[in-house]
């Protein structure tokens, strides 16, 4: 497909942070990727776009290692063996991934663990970071949908992971805190953090946004620099049919 | 006491008849359903 | 940085869990409830003489242990289906049998808590006397316990994931049971009347929960990563 | 493939008559059950075809989660649910048996019992792939193969230490006892036929399952390619 935009980064002799090799995955009847090929290079943020139910969280649930595609192959941070390398991946999606009954200092003390960190203090500066209150007490539960996803973002970055995928990270949250986690990431990545980021809300990343990729029909139709100015609007998705 | 046997045998070949028809149904479904697939 | 061991994740899982049910009291408290119903039911529905309850202490204790035990073991891993929690273990580089061996032990404790207030209970509505060693029926509700917890938080975790959740749990689970089954009611049974040694049966009890216990943690990290 | 699977069947069918015949004409009838007995050329067959049949599928399944193959999957199902069949018929010609020599329809015979919990376990097998998404099912229902495996020896070992504390029935004349050889030949005979109806029935199952399976791509990749 010559229209792509074809990755310039990806010099020769670098490894990719995430490449993927005819990733296929199938529901049943129902297909949710064919043949996705594509290399990423690392110390990018990626915006991934698409219609409801194109593929998107499939794709990014196969980098993260939680579902396994039907054919294909995926290498992440140069591995296939994608347990080797979950201590340096977070992963984020539109339900928190957090224990409503805990506080968000809990929750993080608690996934803290399960990467081998036992300092409170990067608890705290993660939550920090996100623009939460460490010593807050109040269970996640009661939290407005908002301060739940930033907690959920602090989940994700505590270990300061070097490739985050982000899934709908947005959904239901207010324009502020959007925009505050929006620019954090942009500061990850200037950092040097590979980030992906599958959205509906394509103008809150597009100042941070390096290149654009939609999902149709379980295949990569575009790839560009930056959000092209046709799927800014919040309906760009529905406009195109 | 002879009932008993002929019970035991048409017993068996029930259950494997109706197995045998449970396949063919299937079969048929999937064949109907191949034909489906390759006219549209 | 490096990938924490299955003894420190399964421990603070486990602290995890018991401050989750304390502050929600979810499993504990239908377990309790679901069991003492169980009781009183069974005590309407069979009125036994002092001899005739000794012969049938053993099955009702363990079926009411059973059903309980079924709808803790449910819960426990509901918990972390909710805000799909258990996509960021998933991702963690945390090992997948601490998570099991937290569970397990999880509802080792609440079981083996529900025993203990149950069997006052049983002993009272039956007028029940045990005529062998109570120490024997001791080690039986522990390896008893043991056997229906393993093999129910491994397949709880199975049946959270199909289309039909909690009802797949005892479908699946008794019949692999059955053998358990058949020795703890039985080795509870022949203490109670002193007529046989139980001791078969507590072999064959800790040899399942040996054999089972193995398996477990060597498929457990498939079911939890089948998608 | 197509001309192989009718030879084969005719093949079974012939042997199937043939031990039919052996079955029923010429063997004789015995002393003490009379023509009852002649339910075993059916029965333990039966039991030996369904015992096979879950080995099989012990062997796919432990097959399937150590190369995720899908061949051994649709072994698996082949052969969980043809051996639930075999196993129906020991469980419903058991009791026919029993009934008239026993005079009664069920006992706790260790055999018997143990059949039947196999058949619960396989039934759970069969309940749980139905009830799991496709990607899951194959994988979920492979470890409650390798459960059932196991539990196995328990299952007989337990069963047989219960009926000696369980009161049981006076039997009368053992199964095996002073087998006569033209007994022995038709119930070879049938045990032979039995085989190889088992065997086709399994193979055309199997054959189902990846037609079936061939579809379901098929659709998913028509789906996808319309969304597009």
């Amino acid at each position: 497909m010559s229209f792509l935009y074809t990755p310039d980064s990806v010099a020769a002799g670098t490894t990719p942070a995430v490449s993927l090799f005819e990733i296929t995955k199938h529901f049943g009847r129902f297909a949710a990727l064919r043949g996705v090929n594509a290399d990423f290079a690392p110390g990018k943020l990626y915006v991934i776009l698409g219609e409801n139910g194109a593929g998107k969280s499939t794709l990014l649930r196969i980098i993260a290692g939680l579902m396994e595609p039907t054919r294909g192959e995926v290498r992440v941070l140069g591995t296939k063996k994608l347990r080797e390398v979950a201590m340096r991946v977070g992963y984020m999606a539109h339900a928190p991934l957090l224990y409503d009954e805990l506080d968000a200092m809990e929750n993080l003390r608690y996934f803290a663990g399960l990467y081998g960190i036992k300092d409170d203090a990067m608890c705290a500066t993660a939550l920090l970071r996100v623009g939460l209150d460490p010593s807050l007490k109040r269970r996640v539960g009661q939290y407005s949908q908002g301060m739940r996803q930033r907690a959920s973002l602090a989940r994700a970055i505590l270990h300061d992971p070097e490739l985050l995928l982000l899934d709908e990270p947005f959904s239901n949250v207010d324009v502020t805190s959007a925009k505050d986690m929006a620019s954090l990431l942009g500061a990850m990545r200037d950092q040097g953090k590979t980030i992906f980021v599958v959205t509906h809300q394509a103008p809150v990343m597009q100042p941070v946004c390096d290149e654009c990729i939609v999902i149709a029909g379980g295949r990569l139709t575009t790839r560009e620099k930056g959000i092209p100015r046709h799927l800014l609007s919040p309906y760009a998705a529905e406009a195109r049919r | 006491m002879i009932k008993y046997m002929w019970a035991a045998y048409i017993v068996t070949w029930l259950v494997h008849l109706g197995y045998l028809g449970f396949l063919t149904s299937k079969a048929s479904k999937i064949r109907k359903e191949a034909e489906e697939l390759r006219r549209n | 940085m490096k990938a924490p061991g299955t003894f420190a994740v399964s421990r603070s899982t486990l602290a995890k869990d018991l401050r989750l049910e304390w502050r929600s009291k979810d499993a504990i408290n239908s377990m309790l409830f679901f069991a003492l119903l169980v009781v009183v039911v069974f005590s309407f529905a069979f009125d036994p003489t002092a001899e005739e309850s000794r012969k049938i202490a053993g099955g009702l204790v363990w079926v009411a242990v059973l059903f309980a035990a079924v709808v803790a073991l449910n819960q426990t891993w509901a918990r972390e289906l909710r805000n799909n929690v258990l996509d960021a273990y998933r991702v963690s580089p945390a090992p997948a049998n601490a998570m099991f061996l937290s569970k397990v032990i999880g509802s080792f404790i609440f079981v083996t808590i529900l025993e203990v207030l149950m069997t006052p209970l049983f002993v009272m509505f039956y007028n029940l006397r045990s005529i062998g060693p109570l120490w024997e029926l001791a080690i039986v509700g522990l390896l008893a316990t043991w056997a229906l917890v393993v093999n129910g938080t491994f397949f709880a975790a199975m049946s959270i994931r199909t289309r039909s959740r909690e009802i797949m749990l005892p479908l699946i689970l008794f019949p692999i049971s059955i053998p358990a089954i058949l020795a703890m009611v039985w080795a509870t049974t022949q203490i109670l009347t002193g007529e046989y040694s139980p001791w078969f049966w507590i072999q064959l009890l800790a040899v399942y929960d040996v054999v089972f216990t193995t398996v477990c943690l060597v498929l457990f990290e498939i079911v939890l990563n089948a998608e | 493939m197509k001309l192989k699977l009718t030879f084969f069947a005719l093949v079974t069918l012939g042997l199937l008559s043939y031990a039919l015949y052996m079955a029923l004409v010429v063997a004789p009838t015995e002393a003490t059950m009379g023509d009852v007995q002649r339910i075993f050329y059916y029965h333990v067959p039966s039991a030996w075809m369904a015992f096979l049949c879950f080995f099989i599928n012990a062997i796919a399944s432990i097959w399937y989660l150590a190369k995720r193959s899908q061949t051994a999957d649709a072994i698996a199902v082949s052969a969980a649910e043809v051996g639930v069949v075999f196993c129906t018929i020991v469980l419903l010609t058991g009791p026919i048996w029993a009934r008239p020599v026993w005079g009664i329809w069920w006992t706790w015979d260790a055999r018997l019992t143990s059949t039947l919990v196999l058949w619960l376990i396989y039934i759970a097998y069969l309940i749980l792939r139905r009830f799991s998404t496709s990607g899951r099912a194959p994988v979920l229902a492979a470890t409650l193969a390798v459960f059932g495996f196991f539990d196995v020896p328990f299952v007989y070992l337990s069963i047989r230490i219960f009926r000696t504390q369980h009161p049981q029935p006076v039997i009368a004349g053992g199964e095996g006892s002073g087998l006569d050889p033209t007994m022995a030949k038709a119930f070879l005979w049938n045990m032979i036929a039995f085989t190889f109806y088992g065997l086709l029935v399994m193979w055309m199952r199997y054959r189902l399952e990846l037609a079936e399976r061939s579809i379901e791509e098929a659709h998913a990749e028509k789906a996808l390619q319309e969304g597009a």
